[in-house]
């Protein structure tokens, strides 16, 4: 297991090196001040020393982002499921759909408070709308995709509806369901931060919010490379699920196929 | 008595007459053959059966009642062998009892043995040969409850002798359960081995062009392959077939 | 106006940014562009709004020449490092205070008690908060302080909030036009030292040393549009409207009437900054820890570009 | 054409309807004020009667929209395809895809301004940004899901690795492209709105932003109702795009089970 | 000359040996069949000559160049059809011709003509039978320019009037063409109608267990079939691949 960490990971882990040292090196050189872009040393070592002081802002978006993020592909997942199942749902809701994609932060914000208070409840909304879109539209489309002889043995065997979706289509759209899951999980992250705006005393995007205010660029930073860290592993963890789940599929290519 | 019944079933793909005016049946208990040319319409027709295409006129009879466009009556080993790729060969196996019965884990480990293939259980699909994947499609349909059988050419990617050996077994578990069988070949001999009735179909638009009652004793064994009666009899199925095609 | 193209090529290209949308803080600039006042000094001025960008950064690191920028703001970024320098204050005293619905009954710091403050979740609102609590003897503890963050006024009060913090020349005029009467509380009844400069013109120290002509001429313009907007407060809002046709013009009309006056109010000449108010403020801020280091005052500001000033 | 889109479009439009009703009825029944929540009345008189007033921004809009999707998806196939033809370079940057995603628009907003100035770059940047995810993740996953036999035969026949990926991957990974570029058309739109925070002195999210702070609720809502009738349509029109490119799939459905 | 030589290949799929030093050739021009058990690595052996499959020992030679792990070198029809499914049949066929070659419309649509399927150019694989879709993959291979041609089990779903129809087309234009083909088939009879030698694997692990030289004369008439001596070598072939099976 860390062995296989270690072999993914050199190449990624290499490339940001390189980037920290082209960042670094630029900074020194173009003499850029620190108020306008710190260097990775500067926010490295704030972000060591600062650690007792935005720790639990660390912990509280976590929380967020697990709790959103399983509420919001649930969601995605329930939806698509439903709309799959129930043709005019599908064909009747599709604008409400893209709909919710497109109500800006700014104008949901304060009917969000006014209906829901500054609790929570509002937070996971944001993320939820965040999260499920990618989910339900990868899903649907997987499902559509369902491999036609396949469907077509299923249906004469006398699979019923049920049986169709959950020994046919649910697993062949298992890998799509995963690629709307990985955008998610990048997504939920960013979810977390931007609804820590709706009215949050904890949090990484409230510390952010407040190190901008005053003028704390390395702070800033140092918040992003944490919300980075996050996606990043979020993403992993995905990938990695993913892996478990599909084994019938990975483990197959590398034997049909090991010329070359 | 009578278990399916076709009835002037017509069914055309756009312009593309398929099959005319078809009729025939299949009595409880019996194995029937339908053998006809590449194209005619026979997939079509086991399509129109298990009520995943509608025919443009006609009706399918099951125990008296119309099965016209209603799925799950009947049990099928389709031409391709359609297994799930995320499923392992077991649990291939077992897929048609979970849809429509019990599952029968130990009978279908059985089979699995039976058909050669012991060792492959949990193995996917993507690790068998062509006539292996054939073979668990075949055993996953014979699992299957429903009392119609339909067989596409469920052989044809075998070797003479696991096929042989197949066709005895079939025999076999035919005789001790009474299903009715359709069955799709290209092989003339293996349709005579087989059935109790063989129905030549005309190239497309297809309607039934002759048929035979085989005439042979059950239980059959491989000798009457060798006999003069089997080779006569193929040869007037061969010659019916050759007529109609040129 | 009244310059031909030839002309108009040789004009100096300024940008200057705005804080956020355009309100009536920004009437003379839009003044003094509509009337030509930027052109006659010889310079063609781009107003832009920054959106999330933020006015000081941009203005510190050049990007824009000018822009509106606060007391509050200058004095963290400077101890920042931030090199941004204010030049003029558009309003003489603050006009920001703690707002609510009147049938909350908040009147005084006192009533404050008990209730529920909705902020954006900065350590200056508790300080203020305290600061004017004291004046009363109650105690900021007994206060809820919750984060409303892009919520408006309206909005939070309609749900649990009791009070918020608001500059009364554009909020307070809505609740007026609105018809929804509120109580108000500034800032500056009860602390002198919390009576800043809110918002101010800024520059970045680069301009003031190397192109102080320009920040002349600049400022000259600027003033005479401030000045427009004080004697003509209903020509100057239909300037702006003009300008931005998608404000409420009701609103800036309204706005603008209560504004007007309070440019200058009791001091003698637009704009004009003084040491003291920087400085307590400055100190106030140190002195609630809200602040790492104290401010060099003096360089935060000068009056030295407003016109009739010695240079 | 018409016929089709008559079929297509009752349904949502019904919904659409049903919405204003309840929408409009609850608003007078709970006497909601106008300054919290518009009726659609209100908005549908706001929006006819102010056209004159905002009509260039939304032909602002359109064309930051058109031009940024543009860009932004051809920089998410183009990653895509490199991702996947080069595995080092998969490997090695997928961190820096997701880093991408998660830097936060008030962070990068500055930066942008700063590096780019005001004009129409860092605009188009925010929405490639917002545009490209969606389709590389799902290209990328198409592309690997590629179907195992065809792999085999192209192989076996001596495709280049040019040509399998022209000949087979690529119209492969096509639904997966378009369930990308439906993700993306749909941000696309978001984008742009967000875009134009990043001063802009047009556009309808400058009309937003300006009816936001003067209190104009009603051209608040009329700015959504735009900006989601944009994204409909653009979805809409991808969606269209689909069926004309993917002909194979879409006819064959009907053909292969015509029996209900 | 010798066209294709396999060196003592061996290959095992984790614990499954599945080809045991396999050694043949195949001379320039020459026609050999390999018959063989369902699952006895057939498939396998051509994934190897194809390149796509690395075996664990030994070499493939072409035209005296190792081969091995390259790809590109031959002609090559699957088990399965694996037609590109958003291609109509017309350019499915053109594909092989793509990959390595010059399309030639013409030549391709008069071949699809002969192969019965007239009128199917435009359709897409979806849309024709089985036996149809594995005559596409034929004709597609049969276009392809490589020098040696790899067939497995490419009759198999058709009836035995349209199998015997290709057949002759087949040796029609391997008389005119002389290029060297390997056929995979489970049909001892087409094996020793159309071969010039017929090479006869064991079950898994495979290795060579016989070799057979055809003896009879070219061209082939289809009256060979009912020769006593056709009969007769065919129940040789028979009895050797029983002996092996038991
Ligand atoms: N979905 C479809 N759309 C259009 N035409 C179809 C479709 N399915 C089958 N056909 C046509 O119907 C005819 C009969 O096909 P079918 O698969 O029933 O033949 P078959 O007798 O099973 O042949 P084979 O022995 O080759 O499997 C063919 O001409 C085929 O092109
Ligand atoms: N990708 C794979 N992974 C694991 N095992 C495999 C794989 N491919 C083939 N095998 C195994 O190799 C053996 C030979 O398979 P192959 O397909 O070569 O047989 P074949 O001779 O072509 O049989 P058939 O006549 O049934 O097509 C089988 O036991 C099969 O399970
Ligand atoms: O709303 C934002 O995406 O920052
Ligand atoms: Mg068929
Ligand atoms: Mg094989």
């Amino acid at each position: 297991m860390m062995n296989a960490l270690w072999k993914q990971g050199w190449r990624p882990a290499l490339v940001l090196i390189l980037l920290f040292i082209v960042w670094e090196t630029s900074v020194s050189m173009f003499d850029i001040p620190a108020w306008l872009l710190p260097s990775p040393t500067q926010i490295i070592e704030v972000g060591i020393t600062d650690w007792p002081g935005y720790s639990h802002h660390v912990w509280a978006t976590i929380q967020l982002i697990i709790v959103g993020f399983l509420i919001g592909s649930g969601t995605g997942i329930v939806v698509a499921i439903a709309l799959h199942l129930v043709p005019f749902l599908r064909q009747a809701t599709y604008p409400l759909i893209i709909l919710s994609q497109n109500i800006p932060v700014i104008v949901l914000a304060p009917l969000l408070v006014v209906w829901f208070g500054f609790g929570m409840l509002p937070k996971i909304i944001v993320i939820t709308l965040v999260c499920f879109f990618p989910i339900a539209i990868a899903l649907l489309d997987g499902f559509r995709q369902t491999d036609r002889d396949l469907m077509h043995y299923m249906q004469m065997a006398g699979a019923t509806r049920q049986q169709l979706f959950w020994k046919l289509e649910w697993p062949h759209a298992l890998p799509s369901l995963f690629s709307g899951l990985k955008i998610s999980a990048t997504y939920s992250v960013m979810g977390a931060v931007i609804s820590e705006w709706l009215g949050a005393s904890r949090g990484i995007g409230y510390y952010m919010t407040l190190a901008s205010s005053s003028y704390r660029t390395d702070r800033v930073f140092v918040a992003i490379i944490i919300i980075v860290a996050l996606s990043l592993l979020f993403f992993l963890l995905i990938n990695w699920l993913e892996k478990m789940t599909i084994r019938w599929r990975s483990s197959g290519e590398g034997g049909s196929s090991d010329a070359s | 008595m009578t278990h399916l019944e076709i009835q002037n079933i017509s069914k055309s793909f756009g312009e593309n007459e398929v099959l005319d005016q078809l009729n025939f049946s299949v009595h409880q208990g019996e194995f029937v053959s339908l053998l006809g040319p590449s194209g005619s319409g026979k997939s079509t027709l086991f399509g129109i059966i298990g009520g995943m295409i509608l025919p443009n006129s006609g009706d399918v009879i099951l125990n008296g009642e119309s099965i016209k466009g209603k799925r799950g009556s009947i049990s099928y080993t389709p031409q391709t062998p359609s297994l799930l790729p995320w499923r392992t060969i077991l649990n291939n196996v077992l897929l048609g009892q979970e849809l429509t019965g019990k599952k029968d884990r130990e009978k279908a480990l059985q089979m699995i043995d039976r058909a050669g293939l012991k060792s492959y259980e949990n193995s996917y699909p993507h690790e068998l040969s062509g006539g292996m994947k054939q073979r668990v499609s075949f055993i996953r349909s014979v699992l299957s409850p429903q009392s119609l059988i339909l067989l596409d050419e469920p052989f044809s990617a075998l070797d003479e002798f696991t096929r042989t050996d197949m066709q005895k077994w079939l025999l076999d578990m035919w005789e001790q359960t009474k299903r009715s069988i359709l069955f799709v070949t290209h092989n003339i001999e293996e349709a005579v081995f087989l059935s109790d009735r063989v129905i030549i179909l005309s190239p497309r638009p297809a309607s039934v062009l002759k048929e035979f009652q085989v005439p042979f004793e059950r239980p059959r064994r491989e000798e009457l392959l060798l006999s003069d009666e089997f080779l006569q009899f193929k040869k007037e199925i061969y010659q019916e077939m050759r007529h109609a095609q040129v | 106006g009244g310059n031909d193209g030839e002309e108009s090529q040789e004009l100096e290209e300024i940008q200057f940014v705005l804080d956020w949308t355009p309100n009536t803080n920004h009437t003379g600039i839009y003044v003094a562009q509509d009337q030509g006042y930027f052109e006659e000094e010889g310079l063609d001025v781009e107003i832009i709004m920054p959106g999330e960008a933020g006015a000081d950064q941009l203005i510190a690191s050049g990007q824009a020449d000018f822009g509106i920028s606060y007391q509050e703001g200058i004095t963290e970024a400077r101890v920042q490092d931030v090199p941004i320098v204010s030049i003029a204050a558009i309003i003489q005293h603050n006009t920001s205070g703690f707002a609510s619905p009147e049938d909350k009954n908040i009147t005084s710091p006192k009533d404050f008690e008990g209730k529920k403050y909705g902020g954006w979740g900065a350590p200056l609102e508790e300080a203020v908060l305290s600061s004017i609590m004291q004046q009363e003897d109650a105690n900021v503890e007994e206060v809820e302080i919750v984060n409303i963050g892009d919520a408006d006024f309206f909005a939070a009060v309609e749900r649990d909030v009791d009070f918020a913090w608001i500059y009364y020349g554009w909020t307070g005029i809505e609740a007026e036009l609105r018809g929804t009467p509120i109580n108000m509380i500034y800032l500056t009844d009860y602390s002198e030292k919390l009576d800043y400069y809110t918002p101010v013109i800024a520059t970045s120290e680069d301009m003031i040393e190397n192109e102080s002509e320009t920040v002349q001429i600049f400022m000259n313009a600027a003033t005479k549009g401030y000045q427009f907007a004080i004697d003509h407060p209903e020509d100057a809002a239909d300037i702006l409207i003009e300008a931005v046709p998608d404000l409420d013009p009701e609103l800036v009309k309204a706005s603008q009437d209560w504004l007007s006056p309070r440019y200058q109010d009791d001091a003698e000449q637009w704009g004009i900054q003084e040491l003291e108010v920087w400085e307590n403020y400055a100190e106030w801020m140190l002195e609630h820890d809200l602040l790492e280091d104290p401010l060099d005052a003096e360089k935060a500001f000068t009056n030295e570009f407003l016109p009739g000033e010695e240079s």
